[in-house]
């Protein structure tokens, strides 16, 4: 494998390197701030890149796999079909200012739609996206990546990892060919150094995934879950607001003889999620959802992928409408 | 151990884009007043030179403009040339399939899944047990067994349906029930029969252990309605059939088929991969929720 | 821990005594959740009454649990509630979802919730809880403002150009991603089946595109018009911080304006949609 | 007939589509007597039957703009008239309340209508449909709403 270095970039790096990336055609993704809401879009004047900020309300998971995304289109003829592969191949992307815990979360995404079968629209973005994360100088209250494995200075999933300095300048460590690639945009104006990053912020750890590993193989019949449950609504904002999950739905859309069939995002907390067309449900209660999304992550994910499918945003946390962080319910199994 | 296996299963990655493939109707087989058969052939016959499966597997429906549906491939690989599938209409895309007649083209994409142990089955005595729209997979690897018949050892076939019109393949049941080598045993619901009906009259359960089938190097395989299922497992069992030796198919809402979309999710298993035939013994350990 | 104030310690006497009476099954209220905002809470035991608080941290709706299922198994329900929530319950009320003879109302007197205040607090005029079984609390402040500033925030958009207002709202609800956190925080969305899983015929695409989301938006907008009691839920919930509230009070305005009438100001009131006169105005109508 | 079509088709071509939906008592007898009795008035409006304007779902409309309309027109029995008393009351009502909310999110409300035309008002009808067909044609394709786009599909 390559040896990837470490550079000393200076002020206006950003700026450069993302017009010299926007002159080359290529989509770059920045934070932006917008009635009070961080997400990751482009086109936009780079002044608008918040300052310390925690997160974007949507994780990197949405440019690889978009909420609503067309898998093909068709027309009907009498007796034939024709078949048309949707409009154009994925755009060259670079997101920059995405956090470590959003970049980490990719590698389970990979895992999920590159096993056995490769999910073609999510492998070809996947190819084309490089991934540069602003490493994490503060923790929130509601984060918890050190107690899923990572950190605030996880490089995992990220082509270059960013450490930026108080004057506007950065430290950028390579960890791929598409971040040395990134790197090169920049030019001269990167230097390699031997200068090492600056301390994490502490992240408290706030629960044993072990544990509740072995809590979840024993409890699956536990009224925990009825307890835990009644608060939720079975709406769908933790799960589209993660990181990691990744259900979807596939729908067929219509005008007289023509159409697309979309990939929709989609969540098992929803009470029409596994609902069979004759009415029988396998998960009729909010308990049971709210079991399986834990179960999911904790547990079945883990004994498939070999790792739990969290990464600790938090964002589960901050989103829910009736305070159901998933990080209590963890919390309460871990001290069982 | 797990990591090993997807690292292997990633040097060989199937490329999957979602694109069906075309096929056409050329027949259309009214079973029961809301079930319909259909044979499909490949509109591209490269695809169709191509195209394999196994009892058991099942593929992803298109109606167009109305969307995709899992349904089992019905007939055997055996009969080469086609597939066939049988649909029950209970919602959009159902009534959108049962719409479509010889000459029109539906989407195909499959086959998914796994299958029958067809190995495992060699020289077993097989009792076949199904239950409603429940004989489409079985019928699959009946077909298959009796077009090996030298294969395997006693082939006995026990379907039920709530009423007699409600039974499906009902020409077909009659070719079994003449074959001297296939025991083939009807029944339907209490209320159910007609007049002319001259076959038995009884839950399948009941059925079943009137028939006393002997467990003995007997290989039980069910499918059918979930209440079904529950009583002729409890049935199995009394007559001495160990849970290893019955399979099943579990039944679980799909999108993608191929093991992404976690729908179809139950424990660390995947319906769509690891299924849909199970062993009972494995469907055992499983969280009850299909 | 912040000092038990004497509302609270009332609300829980109240919420111990509807337990032990056998009043109540269960006591929906709030509590203290990992030391920020209060949270729901289910109280079974008289003595987890303890648990139970009041504070500005208040500020959610739990009318939204009494239609929900898993909830109602548990018994017969009291319920903690500020006068705006009281107004969601008048209109379960005369919707039939829920009887008031399976309720037990502990009502809060109440002088404002959320840090800073909601703006609903701003122009409230229910903060004296009328027809509860019991109230708690002294007799609240009167509210800052004056209730002309109910609808100013609607105003500021009607304001606008009508290409202005379309690309506020294409901007606005092109952000959606189709969570149903609105719907399902909603008190009076408690639909089996809501419109949108409806698949014959689909008249809601599901797909977070502006189509599908504009016409989930009006879709959702005329279910509770003459119902929507402006508790501002759905606009709190929203992940994506899609003014969600501007769409209800928008048509509580118009219902008022029209009709003269305000949503769950009484359980007897008869809803805008299932009444009519004949001399509703009609503008425009050839 | 032709006189008026000609009369009023811009260069490229381009006919406003009108979805109608019409009560089967009033406007559609009225829609019919105006037929009988040969007024004139264009041919860009779509008819839809219902058993009243009550009956008219505001989801009616916007799937109607979803799939092309430039315009809707309801029409229904003149209050008071209502073959089932009052549901022309309940359409007043809810209908007003979509143009309104259309009108709030800026989708422009002229592109909604309603009328009363009863059994015996064609000529009322075909001046309805003269004056909102003039209307749609002033106001050009309703290219702001967001109906389906597709690519062409190539064989």
């Amino acid at each position: 494998m390559a040896e990837f270095k470490t550079y000393q970039v200076a002020a206006g790096w950003l700026e450069s390197v993302a017009g010299a990336l926007r002159e080359a055609k290529v989509d770059v993704l920045v934070p932006c701030e917008e009635d009070g809401c961080v997400d990751l879009r482009s086109n936009q004047g780079l002044q608008a890149l918040p300052q310390g900020y925690l997160n974007t309300v949507l994780p990197v998971k949405r440019v690889l796999m978009p909420a609503s995304e067309v898998l093909l289109e068709y027309e009907r003829q009498s007796s034939d079909i024709t078949l048309a592969s949707p409009q154009e191949p994925a755009p060259e992307t670079v997101v920059i200012g995405c956090r470590p815990c959003d970049a980490a979360a990719l590698e389970m995404l990979d895992a999920v739609f590159e096993w056995d079968y490769e999910d073609v629209p999510y492998a070809e973005r996947r190819r084309r996206t490089t991934i540069v994360s602003f490493a994490c100088t503060e923790a929130h209250p509601t984060c918890f990546c050190t107690s899923v494995g990572g950190s605030p200075h996880n490089s995992a999933g990220s082509d270059v990892l960013v450490y930026s300095k108080s004057d506007g300048g950065a430290l950028m460590q390579v960890l791929t060919e598409k971040g040395a690639a990134f790197i090169g945009k920049l030019g001269p104006a990167a230097e390699p150094t031997d200068a090492g990053p600056p301390a994490p912020p502490d992240v408290p750890e706030k629960f044993d995934t072990k544990k509740i590993k072995a809590w979840l193989d024993e409890n699956f019949e536990s009224d925990f879950w009825v307890d835990v449950s009644l608060r939720c609504l079975g709406c769908g904002a933790c799960s589209y607001v993660c990181p990691t999950c990744h259900c979807f739905d596939i729908v067929d859309e219509s005008i007289w003889n023509r159409g697309q069939r979309r990939r929709n995002w989609d969540c098992c907390s929803f009470a029409l999620f596994t609902k069979h067309a004759s009415g029988h449900n396998p998960r009729p209660v909010q308990s049971a959802r709210c079991r399986q999304r834990v179960m999911h992550k904790f547990k079945y994910f883990p004994e498939r992928f070999g790792r739990v499918a969290c990464v600790g945003c938090g964002r589960c946390v901050r989103t829910c409408g009736v305070g159901q962080g998933l990080v209590s319910i963890l919390a309460a199994m871990d001290k069982k | 151990m797990k990591t090993d296996a997807t690292a292997a299963a990633k040097r060989e990655l199937i490329p999957l884009d979602y694109r069906p493939m075309k096929m056409r109707v050329i027949a259309a087989t009214q079973e029961t007043s809301d079930v319909k058969t259909f044979r499909l052939e490949f509109c591209d016959s490269g695809e169709g030179e191509r195209f394999t499966y196994k009892p058991g597997q099942f593929g992803l429906y298109s109606a167009f403009g109305s969307g995709e549906a899992t349904f089992c491939i019905a007939s055997s690989p055996t009969r080469k040339g086609y597939i066939e599938c049988s649909v029950k209409r209970v919602g959009k895309v159902t009534a959108e399939l049962h719409a479509r007649n010889t000459g029109d083209v539906v989407g195909f994409r499959g086959p998914y899944g796994n299958w029958f142990p067809l190995d495992r089955m060699q020289g077993s005595n097989l009792l076949f047990i199904g239950g409603g729209i429940g004989l489409a997979p079985l019928r699959s690897v009946i077909w298959n067994c009796i077009d090996c018949r030298d294969q395997f050892a006693d082939i006995s076939i026990l379907y039920g349906a709530r009423t007699v019109d409600d039974l499906v393949y009902k020409t077909e049941l009659q070719e079994w029930k003449k074959m001297q080598d296939v025991q083939t045993t009807c029944t339907v619901d209490p209320g159910g029969e007609t007049p002319e009906w001259d076959d038995q009259v009884g839950f399948v359960p009941t059925v079943l252990e009137s028939m006393n089938p002997s467990p003995e190097n007997t290989i039980a395989i069910t499918c059918g309605p979930p209440i079904m299922i529950k009583f002729v497992l409890a049935g199995l069992t009394k007559l001495g059939f160990s849970l290893d030796s019955i399979y099943t198919t579990l039944e679980n809402r799909m999108k993608c088929g191929v093991g992404k979309c976690g729908r179809c999710n139950v424990g660390n298993k995947y319906v769509c991969k690891d299924g849909p035939v199970f062993r009972c013994s494995e469907i055992a350990e499983l969280p009850q929720e299909f | 821990m912040t000092t038990v104030t004497s509302l609270t310690r009332s609300l829980r006497e109240a919420a111990a005594q509807a337990l032990t009476s056998g009043e109540a099954a269960v006591v929906i209220g709030y509590e203290l959740n990992d030391g920020e905002a209060a949270a729901p809470a289910f109280v079974r035991a008289p003595e987890d009454a303890e648990r139970l608080i009041f504070d500005e941290s208040c500020f959610g709706n739990l009318a939204v649990y009494l239609a929900k299922e898993e909830v109602r198994r548990l018994g017969k329900l009291a319920i903690v509630v500020k006068g705006c929530d009281l107004r969601a319950i008048n209109v379960l009320l005369r919707e039939n979802v829920v009887s008031r003879d399976d309720l037990l109302l502990i009502g809060v007197r109440c002088s404002g919730v959320g840090r800073p205040a909601l703006r609903k607090c701003s122009f409230c005029e229910v903060r004296d809880p009328e027809g509860c079984d019991t109230v708690v609390g002294d007799p609240p402040e009167p509210p800052p403002t004056d209730p002309g500033k109910r609808y100013a925030e609607i105003e500021a958009i009607e304001e606008l150009s009508m290409e202005e207002r379309w690309a506020y709202w294409q901007k606005q609800l092109g952000k959606c991603i189709r969570c149903y956190a609105c719907r399902q925080v909603c008190p009076l969305c408690y639909c089996k089946r809501c419109i949108v899983e409806k698949s014959t015929p689909q008249w809601v695409e599901t797909s977070p595109h502006l189509r599908g989301n504009i016409a989930w938006n009006i879709a959702r907008g005329l279910h509770l018009t003459g119902r929507c009691v402006s508790c501002g839920e759905c606009e709190r919930v929203c992940p994506m911080k899609i003014p969600l509230g501007s769409l209800g009070d928008k048509m509580a305005k118009l219902v008022d304006e029209w009709y003269g009438f305000r949503s769950g100001m009484s359980a007897d009131e008869k809803a805008p949609f299932t009444a009519w006169s004949p001399d509703d105005p009609e503008p425009g109508i050839l | 007939m032709s006189s008026y079509k000609q009369a009023s088709e811009d260069a490229s071509g381009w006919q406003p589509r009108i979805v109608a939906f019409l009560c089967n008592w009033c406007s559609y007898a009225g829609a019919d007597l105006a037929g009988v009795s040969r007024f004139e008035y264009p041919t860009n409006v779509r008819i839809i039957r219902v058993p009243c304007s009550g009956r008219v779902d505001p989801m009616f409309v916007l799937k109607s703009f979803e799939r092309g309309a430039d315009m809707v027109l309801v029409s229904g029995c003149h209050p008071g008239d209502c073959h089932y008393t009052t549901g022309n009351y309940h359409a007043r009502r809810k209908l007003l309340a979509l143009r309104e909310m259309m009108s709030f999110l800026g989708i422009d409300p002229r592109r909604f209508k309603m009328s009363w035309v009863s059994a015996a008002e064609g000529s009322k009808w075909s001046a309805v449909i003269r004056q909102i067909t003039d209307e749609a044609r002033s106001l050009g394709p309703f290219e702001s709403f967001p109906t389906f786009t597709l690519q062409e599909v190539k064989k």
